[in-house]
């Protein structure tokens, strides 16, 4: 008969040994952390020997006094205070998540302890005991409980997901939801399943998934999306006449909310012309403020796909090493518009003026002023 | 969140009970009927905000090339399935049928997390294709439609296991059933909302 | 739990832990799902707010009563008439109409409480906790800067970058919780709990301008909700909502904020309209003239007052059309509008007048609210609005419909129902006083504002300057020193209605059951009412069944007094109820409310005490959930029992 | 009796009532909005005057029955009344009237809308440019008025009179708004928008105005001032713009001004032509210190009556007053003759020069710019000497 303290004592003596085997075996291991951990290991086996043989033999002699008359129900917080205590060193020595978690898990400990010791020695009554108990940690308990439990699906869940390719995603996908609801018609339509099948399917599925979680956790996220991490891509404009793999990908088409646009550009029959805000007829330049983010529409009239370029000067990158500042659309269809917002902070040098122009179009330019 | 934990407390905060109403609908569903009607708003503004903002991009992503329609397909298509398996819950629960109540709220809870599980590999995948919270108005109006939503899915999630653990120790202040319909209702609005907003960011093309 | 006797009770040390059944002294406040109670904690919540907002204001007055004024500097007047505003509108006549609301609503309609008691209580903890909340700010660098329409991207934390506006934003947010919560259940409770025979048609009008007022709650608080999370998301985590660089446009805030403003304006003054509807018909001695007038106009001005929010914004530039049909339905609104005030009028037309300290302000109401409703017609023209517009003109304009119309009819409100709630009349002669002061002051407070605004004033401006003050003796200046003057004259007013409540406490004449032969079910109990409210719940066969009950016409048409008040309640009281079962006390409500502020304030320093006060709501809402509403027996020390049920109480 | 009394004193009663309301308000204050002196300002004014005697003569007329019901039918114990829930035909009668009455002021506001929102007669284009806390004007090419180079300007926005000019509003960072009340009603300038706003001055003088969305800590010190000027007035201030810079003589006080000037006022303000001592032309840039990066262009400073946002003035009062104060048909020349020496207001210049932010505030807290990553909004404190201070005040003064 072991009391909870012995328990926790056993518990975390097993979980630090095998934490330090996990550590041994897994983390690069340093001197520091070996030692710690052998510390721990040793110390802990000190005291569970200790406890077994001293407090257990006073537990047994106790258990006339009305509190502990009842033992308590089977408790798994002595294996969750363990689990934190080791997770808390392993933590130090790794990454400060494990070291969170670690401390969640033992301030839980914690209030689940004192609520029950508080609620047991509340009355004589123990079926009262234990609501008073209920009162306190069962609003704790049911959300948080469903938490974890939701969270370790949707973690391991999507881990599998960005592992695989695009269209197994997809697949996989539809393929879990079937089996999820197939197996409920099943178990509903065959009330007389044995428990024990159920609960077997239940925590196969479970630790598989989470075993798949955790694979593809080590697996990493699939290639593409590396790449892309990497790249960037779509943030970055290809501005010239050819349709870019990348930023043409995906055209948008439309524009909502126009009306309080500085200007719109239109492309018609191979001319540029300007619509200004406030202004009568087309125009062949726009007036764009300094220092001040203008928008301005790009709208195709043309057959064929166009996109709209600002060409606002050069700007030094290195000494000496100047480069054209130049901002675009993307490759736009007939009948398609675009936004584009544009900050010009100083006015253009004398003689080379900034434009907004197409490229592929030759010869037509709208001027950009800035005063 | 808070509105739909709320909810369930509404759920047992009957006194009066359906005898006395005088519309004839039990308070709890009235209330739980005018708080939906609440979340169309909040969720109306949410969606007039990303429409407003859908073509603005900055030099981030523009939607159509980041979004994978096929997969959300799918994934929406999983969503309504979860709203067939509430309505056999609802059906058990007003049939005293405990067992399969339990059984089709273990599986609509499965169904939807399997839905958020789905968002939240989307999410991580656009974040690395360079659509980050506040590379542009359009991720981040897209992220807070998306995630309230993902969090009303989410909150549903816990009421669902929650009232499963519950109802299994016999927790259930006030009726059991009607709890449970109250429960459904939340789940089957939160399952109409990702409808409309599936149709208009992934099928209306921006 | 076959055997109670054998029950060791709990020790002392399990006290807190229990569910709070029996509760005497604070407790009995602080844990109570009383609708009564929560209605006089409301109260007394938006009365100090109240004093909080005047602070305000009166120092803005003074800052302004001279040229350059130097009382206040730029930073603090921009604080100073933000909090003002949002202190007045959220803090002030919402929580104070709420009160009303709840208190009287279950006694108007015969019921013995609101529909989700627990709900209530939070309701009130949440605003009270929230309206602490935004306060907080004055302490930690500054409260918020941005005017209480904080407009984008002024709001952004580079042009506001003190955490004053991240407290007003969550601070609302929590506030809007509340209101959203006790709409619902305000609600239900009109829709769903009125006593037999009380049809829709038969409602108090106080009830059904407050059933306007929570179907407009409910669906414009969710609006300001979505523009508060922009606004935090921007502040907080990065996000570009109202950034332009990015290509944002700021008249998204505008039209997010006033889809909920303007529905906000009508939250709160039809509560007024409602209490002046009630007070005119008793102290009249008929009853309110074209009733179902009265209350379409009022469903009216509700709908319709979704329809003319951009007639805030007719400068924004939104373009001709939008600018003319926004211009047209707010003149429609105005119709529904003046309908109220005819009915009210011809209420007193052909009556035999009371003139009591609430007729008073009723009547002052009537005055003042027109004057305010005309100069909102003025400004409905828009090219007439892009002159007066953010000018003193639009500040004298909503002072007389805000002071002169919502808080004028609350005090009309505290000096009718006071004998009801509290069982003592207040001092008719202060009431006086309190009165006269009052509209006095609120005359040359806000009467010169329509001068300075039409001479071209600006609002908003910490300081003025004689350079633009214009020549004469009625220059600028003048009207200036005269509103700060006056602002000083309704303090007094204020301060006389301190006076009154404090001596009414300590001396006050003990009210009679009926002291103004009133016409409603409110009045059909004992003053202040029990516990359950009513022995037995009425059957309502007219409206004004009150007054139905004590008079009837002669043979030659002349009304005459049939019962009295007292006759009617032992009818009541003889056919009273055996058992009836009132919810109990809870820990639950005041717990989850205290989870938002905390939350809130771990948005703005740090995650994890933002996640601590999320523990702390998850755990309440399940707590609350798992919770019975009315107590069990076990939950009793000694148990109870078996029946929790409380005796009736016999009076008289 | 008493109410016989009143019915026959009413219009003497509202005689007076109509005098005092006239004669207790300001005369000649500078933004009153019953003063037009322009045809959009007209326009709102023929519109707005009845609708105020309507609603005015609406307020007597509730506030008499009010009034008289209170005399009337107080307590005298009469008998209580009966209980009559009211008459619809009234009612209906009374719904219809101000309806109606309303519906009439609802075709003249919707003709007037339109008819304000006209652009397509516009006979010159202004852009104008809202900053925390001043305006900037910018003159595109106009060829009709001589605007060969575009023309950049802030503080007083100067206008040919009978000319239908066209502002194209815009923001650089939060939302101001553009009100001259005796020209036009207020519109504001909205950030990442252009708004539209037609005004049109019929005799020369100054028109005041005053930003009136609220933009901020000195929301209250962001002013305009609108100066109209005959068509010939106004082609020589174009003219003026247009002159080249001067350099100050050699070895001059102004000289030693303008290299203070180089040294310290480019990263932001600009004055065109100027050039470094190699020859280059110093073009101000958005300096990164400050939000939204811009600063007045002070090529003809001296030209204005103004400066920081209209909120001082270059003047004298004395010659200021001279200005504001002269005939329509004087005015224009005192006003083209610009700041000179004796008539600069020494006191204000040299104040602002010296620590502009205690001037004029500008951000709440200086603690805090970090958060904002450092940008000062407005001028900083430059910690000038006071000989430097000497030499800016007389290198400005050869702005002219």
């Amino acid at each position: 008969m072991f009391t909870p303290g012995s328990k926790y004592l056993i518990a975390i003596t097993g979980l630090s040994a095998f934490s330090l085997a996990l550590y041994m075996l897994l983390v690069h291991p340093s001197a520091l952390g070996a030692v710690a951990l052998i510390g721990l290991v040793a110390a802990t086996s000190l005291l569970t020997g200790i406890t077994l043989f001293t407090r257990d033999g006073h537990a047994a002699e106790d258990q006339t006094s009305a509190a502990t008359l009842d033992t308590p129900t089977p408790s798994m917080w002595p294996l969750v205070g363990a689990a934190g205590f080791s997770l808390v060193l392993v933590g130090t020595v790794t990454t400060p998540i494990v070291f969170i978690f670690g401390i969640v898990a033992i301030l839980a400990t914690l209030v689940e302890w004192t609520v029950q010791a508080w609620s047991e020695r509340s009355s004589a009554d123990v079926s009262y005991n234990a609501s008073i108990r209920q009162r306190i940690l069962n609003p704790i308990e049911y959300p948080v409980l469903a938490a974890i439990g939701v969270a370790v699906i949707i973690f391991s869940f999507s881990r599998v997901m960005l592992a695989i390719s695009k269209d197994a995603g997809a697949i996989i996908f539809i393929v879990a939801a079937s089996a999820i609801s197939l197996v409920g018609l099943l178990i509903s339509v065959r009330p007389q399943l044995k428990k024990s099948i159920v609960q077997t399917i239940a925590v196969l599925a479970a630790v598989g998934l989470v075993g798949a979680g955790i694979a593809s956790m080590g697996f990493g996220l699939r290639e593409d999306l590396v790449v892309a991490a990497e790249e960037d891509h779509y943030a970055h404009q290809e501005c010239g006449e050819e349709k870019s793999e990348h930023f043409d990908k995906g055209v948008s088409e439309t524009v909502s909310a126009t009306s309080g646009a500085d200007a719109t550009i239109e492309l018609v029959d191979g001319k540029l012309t300007a619509q200004v805000q406030g202004i009568e007829g087309l125009q062949d330049s726009i007036t764009v403020r300094r220092a001040n983010p203008s928008n301005i529409i790009f709208r195709n009239k043309d057959a064929g796909e166009f996109r709209l370029s600002a060409h606002l000067g050069k700007k030094q990158i290195a000494d000496g090493v100047m480069e054209d500042v130049v901002t675009c659309t993307q490759l736009i269809s007939e009948g398609a518009e675009q936004w584009l917002t544009l900050t010009i902070n100083k006015p253009a040098v004398s003689g080379e003026p900034y434009t907004l122009s197409v490229p592929g179009v030759e010869g037509q330019s709208i001027v950009v002023v800035v005063p | 969140m808070w509105f739909t934990l709320d909810n369930l407390a509404t759920a047992h905060d009957t006194h009066e009970g359906a005898a006395h109403s005088s519309t004839g609908l039990s308070n709890v569903k009235l209330g739980m009927w005018l708080f939906l009607g609440t979340e169309c708003l909040l969720f109306g503004g949410l969606i007039s905000t990303y429409m407003l903002y859908r073509g603005r991009v900055g030099t981030g992503p523009r939607p159509s090339q980041v979004f994978d329609i096929p997969f959300t397909s799918v994934s929406s298509f999983v969503l309504l399935m979860s709203s067939l398996t509430m309505v056999l819950a609802v059906s058990s629960a007003h049939k005293r049928d405990d067992k399969s109540t339990n059984l089709w709220l273990v599986i609509t809870a499965l169904l939807g997390a399997t839905f958020v599980g789905g968002q939240v590999y989307e999410f991580t995948a656009f974040y690395n294709e360079g659509m980050g919270f506040s590379t542009s108005l359009f991720s981040s109006s897209f992220y807070v439609l998306t995630g309230f939503h993902g969090v009303h899915v989410t909150v549903g999630l816990i009421m669902l296991l929650a009232l499963r653990g519950m109802l299994k120790n016999n927790k259930v202040p006030g009726s059991r059933a009607e709890t449970v319909e109250m429960i459904g209702l939340y789940w089957h609005f939160v399952d109409i909302v990702w409808i409309i907003i599936f149709t208009l960011i992934d099928l209306i093309p921006a | 739990m076959a055997n109670i006797e054998n029950f060791a009770t709990p020790s002392s040390a399990m006290g807190a832990l229990k569910r709070p059944v029996v509760t005497k002294g604070w407790r009995e406040w602080v844990f109570t799902v009383d609708h009564k109670k929560l209605g006089i904690m409301y109260m007394a919540t938006a009365m100090f707010f109240f004093l909080v907002g005047g602070l305000e204001a009166v120092l803005i007055r003074l800052q302004l009563a001279l040229p350059d004024g130097k009382i206040l500097n730029a930073d603090l007047y921009n604080q100073m008439f933000t909090m003002h505003a949002t202190t007045m509108v959220f803090l002030f006549v919402m929580p104070m109409t709420a009160g009303f609301a709840n208190y009287f609503i279950p006694l108007q309609i015969g019921a013995r409480d609101v529909a989700f008691p627990r709900i209530n209580a939070f309701s009130f903890w949440a605003l009270l906790f929230g309206g602490l909340f935004i306060n907080l700010s004055w302490f930690l660098g500054g409260a918020a800067d941005g005017g209480w329409f904080m407009y984008a991207p002024n709001s952004g934390p580079i042009f506001s970058p003190s955490h004053g506006v991240d407290f007003w934003a969550l601070g609302l947010q929590i506030t809007g919780i509340a209101s959203l919560a006790g709409a619902i259940n305000l609600i239900v409770t009109i829709l769903n709990m009125r006593a037999p025979g009380m049809k829709l048609m038969r409602m108090p009008i106080f009830t059904w301008m407050s059933l306007v007022v929570q179907f407009l709650l409910a669906f414009a608080v969710p609006v300001i909700t979505v523009a508060l999370f922009l606004l935090s998301f921007q502040r907080n985590y990065g996000a570009t909502f109202f950034d332009v660089a990015s290509g944002a446009d700021p008249l998204l805030w505008q039209h997010l904020f006033w889809i909920f403003g303007h529905p906000e304006v009508y939250i709160l003054i039809l509560p007024s309209f409602g209490i002046i509807s009630e007070v005119l018909p008793v102290f009249s001695r008929k009853p309110l003239f074209g009733y179902p007038f009265v209350v379409f106009s009022g469903a009216a001005i509700g709908f319709v007052g979704w329809g003319v929010w951009a007639h805030h914004m007719f400068a924004s530039g939104l373009g001709p059309v939008s600018v003319a049909v926004f211009s047209i339905s707010t003149m429609a609104i105005a119709v529904p509008t003046g309908v109220k005030i005819v009915n009210w009028t011809l209420t007193l037309w052909g009556g035999k007048l009371w003139f009591t300290t609430a007729m008073k302000f009723a009547i002052g109401l009537i005055v003042l609210f027109t004057i305010g409703g005309l100069s909102g017609v003025t400004h409905s023209v828009a090219p007439s609005d892009t002159q007066q517009t953010d000018t003193y003109y639009i500040v004298a304009h909503f002072h007389y419909v805000l002071f002169g119309g919502a808080v004028l009819g609350l005090f009309s409100g505290f000096y009718y129902w006071w004998p009801k709630m509290f069982g003592k009349m207040l001092n008719e002669k202060l009431g006086s006083w309190n009165f006269w002061f009052m509209v006095i002051g609120l005359n040359m407070t806000f009467g010169p504002m329509h001068i300075l605004g039409l001479q071209g004033q600006p609002r908003r401006m910490y300081q003025w300057t004689e350079n633009r003050a214009g020549e004469g003796f009625f220059n600028l200046a003048f009207w200036n020193l005269v509103a700060s003057i006056g602002s000083l004259i309704l303090v007094i007013g204020v301060f006389f209605f301190l006076v009154n409540v404090f001596i009414t406490a300590r001396s006050g004449k003990v009210s009679p059951l009926d002291p103004w032969g009133a016409r409603s079910l409110e009045w059909m109990t004992s003053n202040p009412p029990k516990e359950h409210n009513f022995d037995s719940i009425p059957t309502v066969r007219h409206l004004d069944e009150f007054f139905h009950r004590k008079y009837a016409e002669d043979a030659n048409g002349q009304m005459q007094q049939i019962a009295t008040a007292e006759e009617v309640l032992k009818q009541l009281e003889d056919n009273a109820d055996a058992h009836i079962h009132m919810p109990s006390p809870s820990y639950w409500p005041i717990v989850l409310a205290f989870g938002l502020p905390i939350t809130a304030l771990g948005v703005i320093y740090s995650v994890p005490l933002a996640i601590f006060g999320g523990v702390i709501i998850l755990f309440s809402a399940f707590g609350w959930a798992l919770e019975p509403s009315t107590a069990p027996d076990t939950d009793f020390d000694p148990p109870s029992s078996g029946d929790t049920s409380k005796d009736v109480v016999h009076v008289g | 009796m008493l109410t016989r009394v009143i019915g026959r004193l009413k219009p003497l009663i509202l005689g007076t009532a109509g005098t005092v309301f006239l004669a207790s308000c300001a005369t000649n204050a500078p933004q009153d909005t019953f003063q037009p002196k322009g045809p959009n300002a007209q326009k709102i004014d023929s519109l707005q005057k009845p609708v105020f005697a309507v609603a005015g003569i609406i307020g007597l007329i509730v506030a008499s029955a009010v009034v008289y019901s209170i005399i009337k039918f107080r307590d005298k114990g009469q008998p209580i009344p009966k209980q009559s829930h009211g008459n619809p035909a009234l009612e209906i009668t009374l719904t219809i009237i101000p309806a109606l009455i309303l519906a009439v002021v609802g075709v003249f506001t919707f003709r007037t809308v339109f008819d304000l929102n006209k652009t397509s007669d516009t006979q010159m284009i202004i852009n104008v440019t809202g900053q925390q806390w001043w305006w900037e004007y910018d003159y595109p090419t106009n060829n009709e008025y001589g605007i060969t180079q575009p023309i950049i300007t802030s503080g007083q926005l100067v206008i040919p009179v009978g000319t239908k000019v066209l502002l194209r509003e815009t923001s650089r960072d939060v939302i101001h708004s553009y009100w001259i009340p005796a020209l036009n009603g207020k519109r504001d300038a909205v950030p990442g928008r252009i708004t539209l706003n037609r005004i049109e001055a019929d005799e020369p003088g100054i028109y005041a105005g005053q930003c009136t969305e609220f933009c901020g800590l000195s929301h209250a010190n962001m002013r305009m001032e609108a100066v109209a000027l005959s068509k010939e007035d106004f082609a020589k201030w174009v003219a003026n713009e247009l002159k080249p810079y001067v350099a100050p003589a050699k070895d001059s006080l102004a000289k030693e001004g303008e290299t203070v000037f180089l040294n310290q006022c480019t990263r932001c303000h600009q004055v065109n032509g100027l050039t470094r001592e190699d020859g280059t032309p110093v073009i101000a840039a958005p300096d990164e210190n400050v939000w939204s990066g811009a600063a007045p262009n002070l090529s003809h400073l001296m030209s204005r009556n103004t400066f920081a946002g209209a909120m001082f003035d270059l003047l004298t009062p004395e010659c200021r007053s001279d200005v504001w104060k002269s005939e329509s048909a004087t005015f224009g020349e005192k006003y083209l003759a610009g700041v000179s020496e004796p008539c600069l207001n020494q006191t204000d210049l040299r104040g602002w020069l010296r620590n502009a932010p205690e001037k004029k505030p500008m951000y709440a807290n200086p603690a805090l710019l970090a958060d904002t990553g450092g940008k000062y909004r407005g001028m900083p404190n430059l910690g000038l000497s006071e000989s430097d201070i000497e030499k800016l005040v007389a290198y400005l003064l050869t702005l002219k």
